[in-house]
Order: C-alpha cells, then structure tokens, then sequence
C-alpha cells in the first residue's frame, strides 16, 4: 500500500461516480465548497469534475495559504528581505505572490538574497551555515503548516541561534470558515473539510457547523478517490436528512487532533487580535503572531518595519472567488490582465490557487475537453493494440 | 502548500531523537518526527510528510477500510464492463 | 456557446496574441524553458533578428549549402552542480547539441565549444569536462573542430559554462518539423521523463533528498537515423523534451501546427522513483527536464511500426505511444487523467526547477 | 657559439616543448589570449579533442560539405562593461565570430547565438544588446539563425555573456593558415592597433583615465573579400588581432610557420591616445586587442599590390606593412626599435588588461 | 616637446654611439651598473645595446622594487588578504611575485579579494567604498613611491578613514648601493643613477659613492637618449680622470630633491633597523616601516602576522643578478625552470626585473637578431618604396 | 615600478587643492600634485606623474638644453648622411 495510487482507479472512480449521480435528485443544484487549496488542484488536475454529474457544483474556498496574504505583508517581507544583512527564506509558493511592488521574485531579480526551502529546518540550515547573516523565514500556512514553524523555532532556542527570526503570518482556517457562512451572498450545500489541517486540530472544531449553520462537513484526503467518497457522503448525509462532520480521511486525521502540534503552536505563539486576510478584509482572532516568550525570533520585533496596508488591485476578484461566490472565469481580468505569467491576484499564483489551478488544467469547455479526448485515446488504443 | 505525501519510515536517526528517514517510491528524505513523540514509531510506519516534519501516523486499517468500501462500491460495475467486453462479436 | 465558454474563447484569443515581454528585469522563469522563455525568445530576440531560417524556432535551423541540407544549432550550458549522476556539464553540452541536431534528422558531423571559466576553477575539474565531452563526442562520432576559452573574474560566473554549436548533415529525405502534426498523428515519447531534471534537483542537495536516479542524459543520433531510415515519409516532428520536459514540448507542437493533442497519462512512461520526487516537491513530471529523450510525432497509421524499430533500440526499449493529435481545440493539449478525467496540460509557467542544463 | 648562445638556444628548446598547465586553478591569465591561453588550449583541449580539423588551431576549422568548403568558427563575449564607446557585447559578438570566419577566407553566412543571463539583468539591456546584433549582421550580411538563452541566479554571472557561432563558405580558391608564411613574405596590419582595448580599459573606469578612444570592433569580411578577390594565391596568412594583441598574433605566425618575423616600430599605426594610456598604465600597444584589425602575410613581392587594395576600403585606410618574414631565426619575432635596436617580441605573458572580449 | 620621442630618436642615437665608441680606449672594458629596473627595462626595450660598442658593459642593480621582496613578506601578505574582511590592493607587478606558498594570483584565483590599482589613492577610494571591509595596501616601491603612500596615509587621517591600513615595505636605494659596492665580487667602473628615486631624494646622497668608493654616477633619465648620454658622460669623466655625481636628468630632478615628500614620509614612516632583500639578505637601515603615531594604519600592528622568514629556492640566484655579478642567462634556471610565467626568481616577474626584461626582449643572440633585422627591414623598405 | 610619466598640467580641479588634471597624448587623468605644493604650478607646465602623484615639475629649459646638446652631437652625423644620400646614383 503506498497510500496514493490505490485511491487514483479509474474503474472505482466510475462506479463512485454512478452512485453520487444516482443519490442526486434531479433538478436540484448541490453546492460543496472545498475549503482547502489542496483539493482544488487534486480536483483539476485529476480531471475530477468529468466524473460529476451536472447537479453538483463544486466551489472553492479560502484554504489556500498564499491567496490569502495581503499586498502589505508581502511588502514588509520584501522590506526586510532588502536588508544586505538579511537572508529570507521562504517556500518556492510565495517567490510570486504580488505585493504592492512586486513579489519575492522581483525583488529577488533586483538584488534581494531570498532562498526556496522545503522545509523550516532548511531556513534554520541557512542560519547555521551564516552566522554573519540574519535569516529570515517568511512563515506562511494554515494549522497544517504553523505547528512545522514552531518546532523549527524550539530547535533555533535549543541550539541558541541567534540570527534566525520568523515573520510569522500563519492563519487559522475556522475563522475563515465563520466568515464566509456569516457572509450574506452565499448558498452553500455542504462542506469538504481540510484534510491536512484536520490532522493538526482535528474534527470538533467543525461541530459548530453542522450544529450551528447546519451544514454536513466531510473531512476528506487529498486524493482524487477521497473527494468523490466525500461527495458521495455528503450526498448521502443530505438524502437522509443528517447533517454532522463526517472524516472521510481517518487514515491520516484522528479525530482529536494532534496534541503535541497544538501545544508548541501554543507555546512559541499567540492569537492576533484581528489579521487581514487578501480579499476577505480583517478578521478577528483569525492568525497567529509570535508570542512574546519568543520575541526574540519574531522578525516584526527584530526589524523595522513599513506595515502599511495596501488596498488589493480595483480590478481584482480574489475575495469572491475566495468566498466561492464566484468562479474563477467570472472574474473580470481571469485570463487577460491575470494568468499566472502575471498575476494580479493571489489565486493566480499557487498551485492551489482556484483560478491558477483553472487556468492551467481545466481552462477550456469541459465539453469540448471531453469530446476531443474521446476522439484521441481511441485512435491510440487502435496503434496499441 | 498543503501538500502532505505518505512515507514509509525506514529508519529512526541516531543522532537526534526527532530525526528519521522516510522513503517515498524509493526516493528518502530525512525528516523530523518531534509531533508525533507520543506515538510508537518504527521502520514499517507510514507517516504523512508535510514541510519536513511528519505530521500524522497513518492507519493503515483506516485506509483499508475506505478502500474496501469504494472497491465494493466499484466491484458491480467492473462486472457488467467485463461482460461487455467478453460478449463484444468483433 | 454559454457565458464560461466565451469567456474562455475570448482568453485563447487572447492568448495567440503577440507575446509581450512585461518584466524590467531577467528572472529564472526566462531561463526555465517555459512560458517565460518563449515569451522573451519571441519578444526580444525573434523580433531583433527575425528571418526565415530563424523563424520556426525548431532545435536548430536547415540552411542549403551547395546541393546539401546542412543544420546548424546551439546551446549553452551552465548545469550547477557541474558533476551529477549520470554524466556531467561536458557530455551533457556534447549530447545536448547532437541532440538538437538529430532532432532536425541531420547525422550530426561537427561541434565547436566556448568555455567560460570562473577565476579560480580547478584544472582538474576542467580536465575532467573535456574528458568526458571527448568521450560523448567520440560516443556521437563528431569531432569537436573549434572552440574559444574566456576566463572572468571569481564571483563572476559559476564555475564552468559552455556553449556547444554543432553542425551536421541532413542526409534523409524528411521534413521536420513542430508545424507539421496533423490530426490522426500519434506522439511518442522515446523512454521515462524526467530523469534528469529529477538527478539534477537530488545532486544539488538543496532538498536533502536521496534517491538512486541518474541522468538519462544520451546522444540520440542514432536511435533517431534508425527511425528515420524506417520511414523518412512518415515522421512529422522531433524534438528531444529538454527544459520545460515532454508537456512544453507537446505545447510547441500543438500550437505551431495548430491542432490538439491529447495525451494519456496512463501511458507515460515515469519511473516511479522520479514520481516520488516529484511528489514529495509537488512537481509534475510532465514539465521535469530530460537529456535523453526524445518526442516525436508519427503518422497515427505507421505509430506501431514507429514504435518497434524505437524499442529495438536501447534508448528507446522504454518508448511509448502517449498521445494522438486532434484537429481542435487547435493549439491546446489535453491529458486524459489516469483517474479517468481531462484536463490541459499548458507550458511551463515560472521556474520550479534548478539549472539543469 | 658561445656559451650565451648555447644557454639561449637550448631555451628555444624548451620552449617548443609540449606545454603543461602547472596552475592547479585557471587564472585571469589563461583568457587573456596569450601563453597560458595557448598552454591551456593545447595541453588540455587539443588533447583532449584532438582532431585533424582542429589541429590547426586557426580561426576557424574549415569543413568540406559536399562540393564546397564551409568555415566554422566560435567565440565566447564577456568583455566588462557591455556597451564602451564604439559599441557593445552585441555588435563585438557579431563581428567577432564574421571577422573568424573572415580570417578563413570564407564569406560569412549564418550565425548562432547562445546567451547566458544573470537574474536581474534588466530587458531593457537586452534589448539594446540585441538591436546592435541585429545592426551588426545586417551589416555583416549575416543572419542569426538558431540561438540559445540560459539563466543563472543572481551572482553567477556577470550580467549577459554571448558565445556565437558562425559559418561561412571559402569561395575563392585561398588556402591561408597560419602556417603558411614563408621568408620574404611580408606582414601587414589593417589599420592602428590596440583601439578596442584601450578603449574597454577606459571604459572600466578603473584608473581614472579619459581619453577619447573608440573601440575599433568592426566586420572584416568585406575589405578581407577585396584583398582575397584581388590576390588569391597571394595571401598566406589571415588573422584577426583580438586577445593578445598584433604580438601574440605574429608569434603565432612565426611559431606554426617556423619562421622569424621581424616587425619595424615605427611602421606600426598605433594612435597617439592608446599611446598615452600605455604610457601611464605601463604597456605595449602590441600587446593590446584590436576588434576590428587584422593582421596578413602575403607574398613579399605583391606587399604593394595588397596595401593598395586595403588602404582603397575604409576600414583599412590606414593599414601598413609592419613587419618582413626571414628565414631563421624559426619561431622568434623580433623589432626593430624605432630608436635603432633590436629586441624580441614575445607573446603576452599574464594579463594585464581587464575583459576586453 | 612631450618629453618623450625628443629623446627616442635614432640618428641622435647613431651619433652618440659613434661618440661612445670614440670615447673607449679600444680593448678596455666598461663596466657600468644601471641600478634602477626602469633603466633595465628601457635599454631592452629599445635595443639600445645594439648601439653599445663591444666595449661597453652594462650590468643590472638591484633597483626592482617588486625583485627585492623576500618570500615571507609575500606570505604575510597572502595571509592578511585571506581574511574574509580584507581587500588587499596592490600595484600589477606585485601579482606574480611568489611566496613560499604562492603568488597574490594565486591566492586570488583561491578566493582572497586582491585588486590591482594604479595609484595607493585608488586603494583609499576602494575604502572609502567599502566601509564594512578592511582595505589593506600592500606598498612596495624605493624613495620614488614612497611619498605617494605617505600621502595617501596623510589623507586617510584627514578624512578619518578607520578601515585603510598599509602593508609597508617600502626600500631605499642607498643602503643597496652601499651593500653592492662593499661586495668583494664586484668590478664596475660607474653608475647610472636611479633617475625618478633622485627626483625625491636629489643627487647628494649618491656623493659618498664618487668621495670614498672613486665610482662616478650620472644620474639618468629614462628615455633610450637619456641612458646613451650617461654612458657617455661617465666614459668622459673616465677618460678625463673626473669622478663626480652628474646630474643627466636635470628637467626632473632637482640636486636638493623634493623637500614636501621626504618630510611626508618622515612624518608617516620610520626606519627599520633592518630589512631582508631577497637575494640580497638583510640589510641594516634599509627599509621604512609605519612609525609609532600612525600605528593604526599599519597592517603589521593591526594583523597578526605568521612573520616567518622563507628561504630563496635554492636554484635561484637572484642575489647575484641583483649585484651585477651574473647576466641573468647566467642563471642555473634561467629560462628553463625559471620564466616569466613560471618565475622561481623574482628578477623574472616584473618587467622591470633583469631576467625578465632579457627573457622578454633580449632571449636571443644579439648578433643573429641583428643580422636577421637587417635582412627583414630591407625587404620592406623596397615593397614600401 | 619606478615608472614616471611626463603629462601637461591641463586643469586644477576646485574641490581639492592638490588635485590637477594632466594630459598624456591627449590622454586625462586626475593626478594628486601635493607633492609639489612649494611650486608655482598651472596649466601648460609638465609634470612627472608616478602612481597618480606629481613627482616633480618638469623644467623645460633643462630638457632642451640636454636635446640641444644632444643634436648638436647628431648634427654632422646626419649631415654626412644626407650627403650619402644625396650622392645616391640611383
Ligand atoms: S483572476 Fe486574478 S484577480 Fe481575478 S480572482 Fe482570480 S486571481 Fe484574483
Ligand atoms: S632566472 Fe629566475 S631564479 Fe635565476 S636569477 Fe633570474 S629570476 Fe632569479
Ligand atoms: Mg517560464
Ligand atoms: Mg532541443
Ligand atoms: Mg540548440
Ligand atoms: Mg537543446
Ligand atoms: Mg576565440
Ligand atoms: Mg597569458
Ligand atoms: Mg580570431
Ligand atoms: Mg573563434
Ligand atoms: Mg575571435
Ligand atoms: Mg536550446
């Protein structure tokens, strides 16, 4: 079992999709919004929707952790990535992502020292190896991520480095759950729940939304198989008039969550007040800052910074998509003015982005898609056989 | 981002209690195993791998169990494929 | 046509429009092989030097010398680190350019080398490149006849680059190239993607992954003269899947002959150790960079025979049929997943990779 | 002989030993054209590519394709800064790689380029740089047919470096080597030397000299034409004074001729301007690069003949015989001082001159 | 008038030589030392020995600023420029000189930050550029370029640069003089006079050496005219029994020399009690050092150094070229292990160094060059005509 | 080394006092002329340049006096030649 190719069969796929086709009542539209960036691109890139019937929509949500940074803060981390003392680090996801003048790359291409790791503990590699230098992780994530930055800050305190600091922008997806069932224009069916995240908090912390909005949670993994089974169960919840979060993903996310993960995040730091989130505006109690215990790796302390807000582009959508109120191709510039050769919203840039992942692997009519990959394969079956 | 791949723990590092190394298709890498310290961790576990740390054991019973149900789920449809393809004339 | 559709179509407009270079400054994408690349090559250089030899951007250009049809092509190299598994910088810069010019069915004849060297380098290193592009050249049956030595101050280069251009002789009756794919065609790729790139990625230890993946880094000559000697009539397109890797190639074709293809993802031939690299970095293999492989596009009728004179070869024991060429969406390549669905597979955007060639 | 004689000859003995690379690492030296250059080029890539086509290690190698004779020639741009007075990497990589092809006697026809980019290089350069290539062929009568872009992270690189490659067709019925200079012969330089390096010097700024030099970098392919039209069996030698100056040039001559050359100072053009910066810098002008001059051997008894055809172009208005061919003794060259002594011209040792090319 | 053709002019220069010639008694032999290496490179360089009767010898002193560096200063100064926060500058010539352990080339194809500059001013610039590095000048050079560093010193007080520190290892030219003339192996019959040294120091200081040694000295230009002259003069003093300091080189040198930079190297420098010459050995008084008020801009003070002395290789005879007793193809090695680009002597590394200067432009029988010069011009002249 | 240039004082430059422009060939340089601060020095007078400093005011009336001599010396030597030549029968 390697865990991955066993929930990617075709075959089971087909027969899934017969029964999320026949749970669904005729006329009726489902609604289920992937809260996670993680399962957007599983779900484009796998071609999953060809395995949907029409009935089901599925709409992308808030859980991508670079769509969510706001222009300013990607401005103080380059502000600070300028310093000829400094070595900013950060996952290969953020070197795109616009600020109000440019991104990581830009400022990379002028001069900037600014290092793609894998890993926190890569960043904390790069300080060890620079004692002359201040390194820098720009940390970004959701839960799922936060605990990695904690750990890598309690090794910098064991070992006594004293160069490396992280600007910490983490967020907590929750809140963000909460702001968009609390937002005015939207219809939603259900939810598929973060798997990976999950795996961190667990599955209480989404009992409020059945309980509360009524609406069936299904925390479900990230391969392609995980998202139809989790359809099929919230299909199946909704038929029978339940409404509760289900974990499609037990393999990996135990129900409680994962105590250790929580209890350093706890200690290394501590909730913002309120955070902006890129389209979403500030939410209270919706991210993480360095606590003061840690003060002394928190790049916001060490260095000076602008802080200034910057007001996302006119033109951008990012907050609608964000929210699943709108699909990518609804927004104005989708295609034109933004692609992922030059983003000007943060959705372009991720690969979890919604519309990066809809402009590279599902722009163009599922149809015609489906029509000239039909003609294809059957010519080449022929010179197989 | 969110990205978490399934490894195979082959081997716990001597020189720090944290320090392991999965093999992912034959490919290793060495990882921090300090957020699972709680769980009984050998050569033969699977962990998920997010950013270099191992950020869940995983069930393999769990796993097998979705899996016998979506295969079960696939199991008559496979059937009727395969009798259409014996009865094709051609 | 609903709104989505339009929207779409509109963005394919869009996107056939003259490419526009927007950045002030130089950035790794434009050096990655992809969409970047192609941007720049098109917007700067295509525009400053535009002819019609130059014009099709194929691996290298025909020029007519006397009776004969000669091609004539180059590249510059500047892998870091200069040593990996498989082969190294010089029979990486010797193959490379016997590559390009077995891409446009020519017997490669003749390479010259122009090193730049950084202040400092070992001599010993030095040695050793020139060994082995000796090697690879003598593996390639060409001579190198011509070459140029610049040495620029430490901190100024990284190392060793090399530019190797080659010549040789298009002695088949064939004409290649990516605009000539029609509907019906079937695209082959000659052995499992991605081996290099992924070699590359491991050797430079950024990642702190292991992993036993060696370069596939080969001269392709010679597997391709048997293709060619099969069926000089049938075979529409070459071109070894260097940067960018198989799904930026596929894009040129589609988009310079204008038709569809649409590959099929259970086909293609990965080793499953590149997959878990890919995996555990979150790449697709499909854009991982080769050295030894190639793609080509064949008569969908003559794809069979194509594909046993391929695997009677050793490079190509692994080759596969992987796709087939559609009329429309023109310019688009589609990939029917091995889950069963369909999606585009564009060019590459951006740099994910490190120097690799 | 007395016993100086003997020291010295047995030192000419040693000197036309096989040469060694002592240097564990490459050193500015070994670019800058002159004795390590050679040394390395002959003990480490002649050796390792040896071929008859390279052997000569003339400007170029000359191929035979089909019924003709095809020249093939490359060079590797580095010169800092990128644009000086006179012109810029771009119009200097063109010129550079015609005026190679040129030195063989060919008509230069169809060019490559490959650039390798530093991240943060700004386009706007690029563009500047590519619009003087596309000047420069034009001017050239070439075409830029097949190129290569690579990208390196910021501080790999020094901005932008250019390898071209070139070939070209020998038309006329010329067999020229530097091999080919024989007693009586007489040498001329195609106009005042050591503009192009004075001229970069300057340009550097770093020793706070000003003086109104311009590089000489120029296309040779058409006052060469002229003089090959004019005199095909005449001409022996061709030679384009690049790295290490009309000096390092002769040697050449003197060396693969086995001959003695000797050149008169005061027939040498050098212009007062790249006088006064080898005064106050404290070197030769023969010892610094030309771009745009070349250096010929032609039988002694049509010197005349040969100076009226080039001081008839442009470009060698002012050129000049400067030097006679003798017999013995083989391999030296030697000056006839404008004060009246004599004195050995060797090639240049080390380097004393920042990246001109 | 530039100063400089007016005096490269051959028919002056045959009409002197016939005037030389005149002036020896037939048989006698001359023997004359040119103690400066500018002199050395000069008469190369020009041929001017072509115009030389038979009689005339000259032999070459140890007036090579870069050829009397000892090994271990060379290493002193590696070791200093090795340091990560050092820029070493020094003048082209010091760039080959070998150490025990390599050249300064070496050591910068190694990774030490070593720049040539033209002038020490360039050196104060480059620390004037690069605050945060220790700029350290590596200063060689006689009386003639010793005032430069002292003013240079002077303006880094002025400007209170604090990262600017001189590696000192400026000589002076009369202790050599002294050294040579008190050498048992040595006949020469006069000298010609360092003629840029003179211009800082005068002509006084060389009157001992007409008083007590009865050697005349004519201190020289050094146009190609120039040195012709002074061999004339001193074979006119010779014949007319006259032994006196002759001043040929009046248009630069003032007989008191110049006063602001003897007092400029007084103020900055103080004498070593003694120095080591390569080849030559240690020399009493010989040499200058930073004095005690500026302490802080000499490197010996600010660096620990190895200081430790490094035996000549024994194949080098540099000692004995230096003090006119062997011609450099006298030299066990010369031109065979020993040359220009592999020196094992430092005479063979400056232009100015004798086994350089006869590698260079000399390294043939003077008689064949003749002959085959001759044929050569003649050939041309009539293809010019 | 000891390398000493003659250059024509062409400019002294406002911002320092001991900084002048000299002029070799029609070739510039800044020099430093602190050396020479007890001279009276401006432009069109010569100067000896040495690593960027002025080492010493070239005196014209010396120069000439050594030409003047030494062409006097060279005088009937090329008369003599100029006879030759003359005589030529060519
Ligand atoms: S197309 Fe661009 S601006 Fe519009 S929502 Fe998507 S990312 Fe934001
Ligand atoms: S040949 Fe070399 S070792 Fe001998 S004296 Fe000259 S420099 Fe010194
Ligand atoms: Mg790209
Ligand atoms: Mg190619
Ligand atoms: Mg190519
Ligand atoms: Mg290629
Ligand atoms: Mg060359
Ligand atoms: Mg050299
Ligand atoms: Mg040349
Ligand atoms: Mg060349
Ligand atoms: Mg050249
Ligand atoms: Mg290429």
């Amino acid at each position: 079992m390697r865990f991955v190719d066993e929930y990617r069969d075709a075959g089971t796929a087909r027969a899934l999709a017969a029964q999320i086709a026949a749970r669904c009542r005729p006329g009726r539209r489902y609604t289920f919004m992937e809260v996670c960036g993680g399962h957007t691109h599983t779900i484009y890139k796998h071609g999953l929707e060809d395995h949907l019937p029409a009935e089901v929509n599925l709409v992308h949500g808030p859980g991508c952790p670079v769509c969510v940074i706001p222009m300013g803060r990607v401005d103080d981390a380059i502000h600070i990535a300028r310093r000829p003392d400094v070595i900013m680090t950060s996952f290969g996801d953020m070197m795109r992502v616009p600020g109000g003048q440019g991104s990581f790359l830009d400022a990379k291409a002028a001069g900037a020292d600014i290092r793609m790791v894998y890993s926190p503990l890569d960043a904390l590699k790069i300080a060890r190896a620079n004692p002359d230098r201040k390194v820098v992780f720009m940390a970004i994530g959701f839960e799922t991520t936060a605990p990695s930055t904690a750990m890598t800050v309690l090794r910098a305190e064991a070992e006594g480095l004293s160069n490396f600091s992280v600007f910490c922008n983490h967020v907590m997806i929750i809140p963000a759950i909460k702001a968009i069932l609390d937002s005015p224009d939207l219809r939603l069916d259900g939810f598929i729940g973060p798997g990976h995240v999950s795996a961190v908090i667990g599955c209480q912390p989404y009992e409020f939304i059945a309980r509360d909005y009524g609406k069936p949670l299904v925390v479900a993994g990230f391969e392609p198989l995980d998202i139809l089974d989790s359809v099929h169960r919230l299909l199946t919840q909704l038929a029978e008039g339940r409404c509760e979060v289900e974990n499609q993903y037990a393999r990996v996310v135990p129900w409680q969550g994962n105590r250790i993960a929580l209890s350093a995040m706890g200690r290394v730091m501590r909730l913002r007040p309120h955070f902006e989130w890129r389209g979403l505006g500030f939410i209270a109690h919706s991210a993480l800052a360095m606590s003061d215990e840690y003060a002394r790796f928190d790049a916001e302390r060490v260095f000076d910074l602008p802080g200034v807000r910057v007001a996302d582009p006119r033109s951008c959508q990012c907050g609608e998509v964000l929210k699943g109120v709108l699909k990518p191709w609804e927004c104005k510039v989708f295609g034109t003015a933004c692609t992922p050769e030059t983003p000007i919203g943060t959705c372009m840039v991720s690969s979890e982005g919604a519309c990066a992942a809809y402009y590279n692997f599902g722009r163009f009519s599922r149809e015609e898609m489906r029509t000239t990959a039909a003609q294809g394969p059957q010519a080449e079956e022929a010179s197989r056989a | 981002m969110c990205l978490g791949i399934p490894g195979e723990l082959v081997e716990r590092l001597p020189e720090h209690e944290d320090l392991a190394v999965v093999d992912v298709s034959g490919v290793r890498r060495r990882i921090n195993v300090g957020l699972l310290a709680d769980e009984a961790l050998g050569p033969g576990d699977w962990v998920l791998v997010h950013v270099g740390f191992a950020l869940s054991k995983i069930s393999e019973l769990e796993a097998q169990a979705v899996l016998d149900y979506l295969n079960g789920l696939g199991q008559p449809y496979e059937d009727e494929l395969d009798a259409l393809r014996t009865s094709d004339i051609a | 046509m609903n709104r989505e559709q339009q929207v779409l179509a509109r963005i394919e407009r869009i996107r056939r429009r003259k490419p526009v270079v927007r950045e002030e400054r130089i950035t790794l994408a434009h050096g990655a092989g992809g969409k970047a690349t192609h941007t720049l090559i098109e917007a700067v250089f295509l525009e400053a030097f535009r002819n019609p030899l130059l014009a099709p951007l194929d691996d290298g250009a025909l020029l007519r010398v006397g009776g004969e049809r000669l091609a004539f092509t180059t590249d510059s190299f500047v892998v870091s680190p200069l040593f990996f598994p498989g082969g190294d910088i010089g029979d990486l810069a010797v193959n490379g350019t016997v590559n390009d010019l077995a891409m446009c069915g020519a017997r490669p004849a003749h390479l010259s080398a122009g090193f730049v060297l950084e202040e400092g380098f070992p001599v010993a290193d030095l040695r050793r490149i020139t060994d082995s592009m000796a090697a690879a050249a003598a593996a390639a049956d060409v001579t190198i006849v011509t070459g140029d030595t610049k040495v620029v101050q430490r901190g100024k280069a990284d190392g060793c680059f090399i530019t190797t251009a080659g010549v040789g002789l298009v002695e088949q009756p064939v004409t290649l190239s990516a605009s000539h794919a029609r509907p019906g065609d079937a695209v082959i790729v000659s052995g499992p993607i991605g081996e290099h790139g992924a070699a590359i990625m491991l050797a430079r230890d950024d990642f702190g992954i292991e992993a036993p993946i060696v370069s596939d880094t080969a001269p392709l000559h010679a597997i391709v003269a048997e293709l060619l000697a099969a069926m000089p009539q049938h075979v529409r397109t070459l071109r070894d899947a260097t940067r960018g890797g198989v799904a930026t190639v596929v894009n040129e074709v589609a988009n310079a002959s204008e038709v569809a293809v649409v590959l099929r993802e259970d086909d293609i031939p990965v080793r499953p150790e590149v997959t878990g690299v890919c995996e555990l970095l979150g790449l697709d293999p499909l854009y991982v960079a080769c050295e030894g492989r190639f793609v080509t596009v064949v008569d969908g009728e003559h794809a069979g025979r194509a594909l046993e004179v391929l695997r009677s070869h050793p490079l190509g024991a692994e080759a596969a049929i992987i796709g087939t060429v559609a009329a429309a969406p023109a310019g688009l390549v589609l990939l029917r997943t091995a889950f069963g669905g369909t999606r585009v597979v564009d060019v590459l955007v951006g740099d994910p990779l490190p120097r690799i060639c």
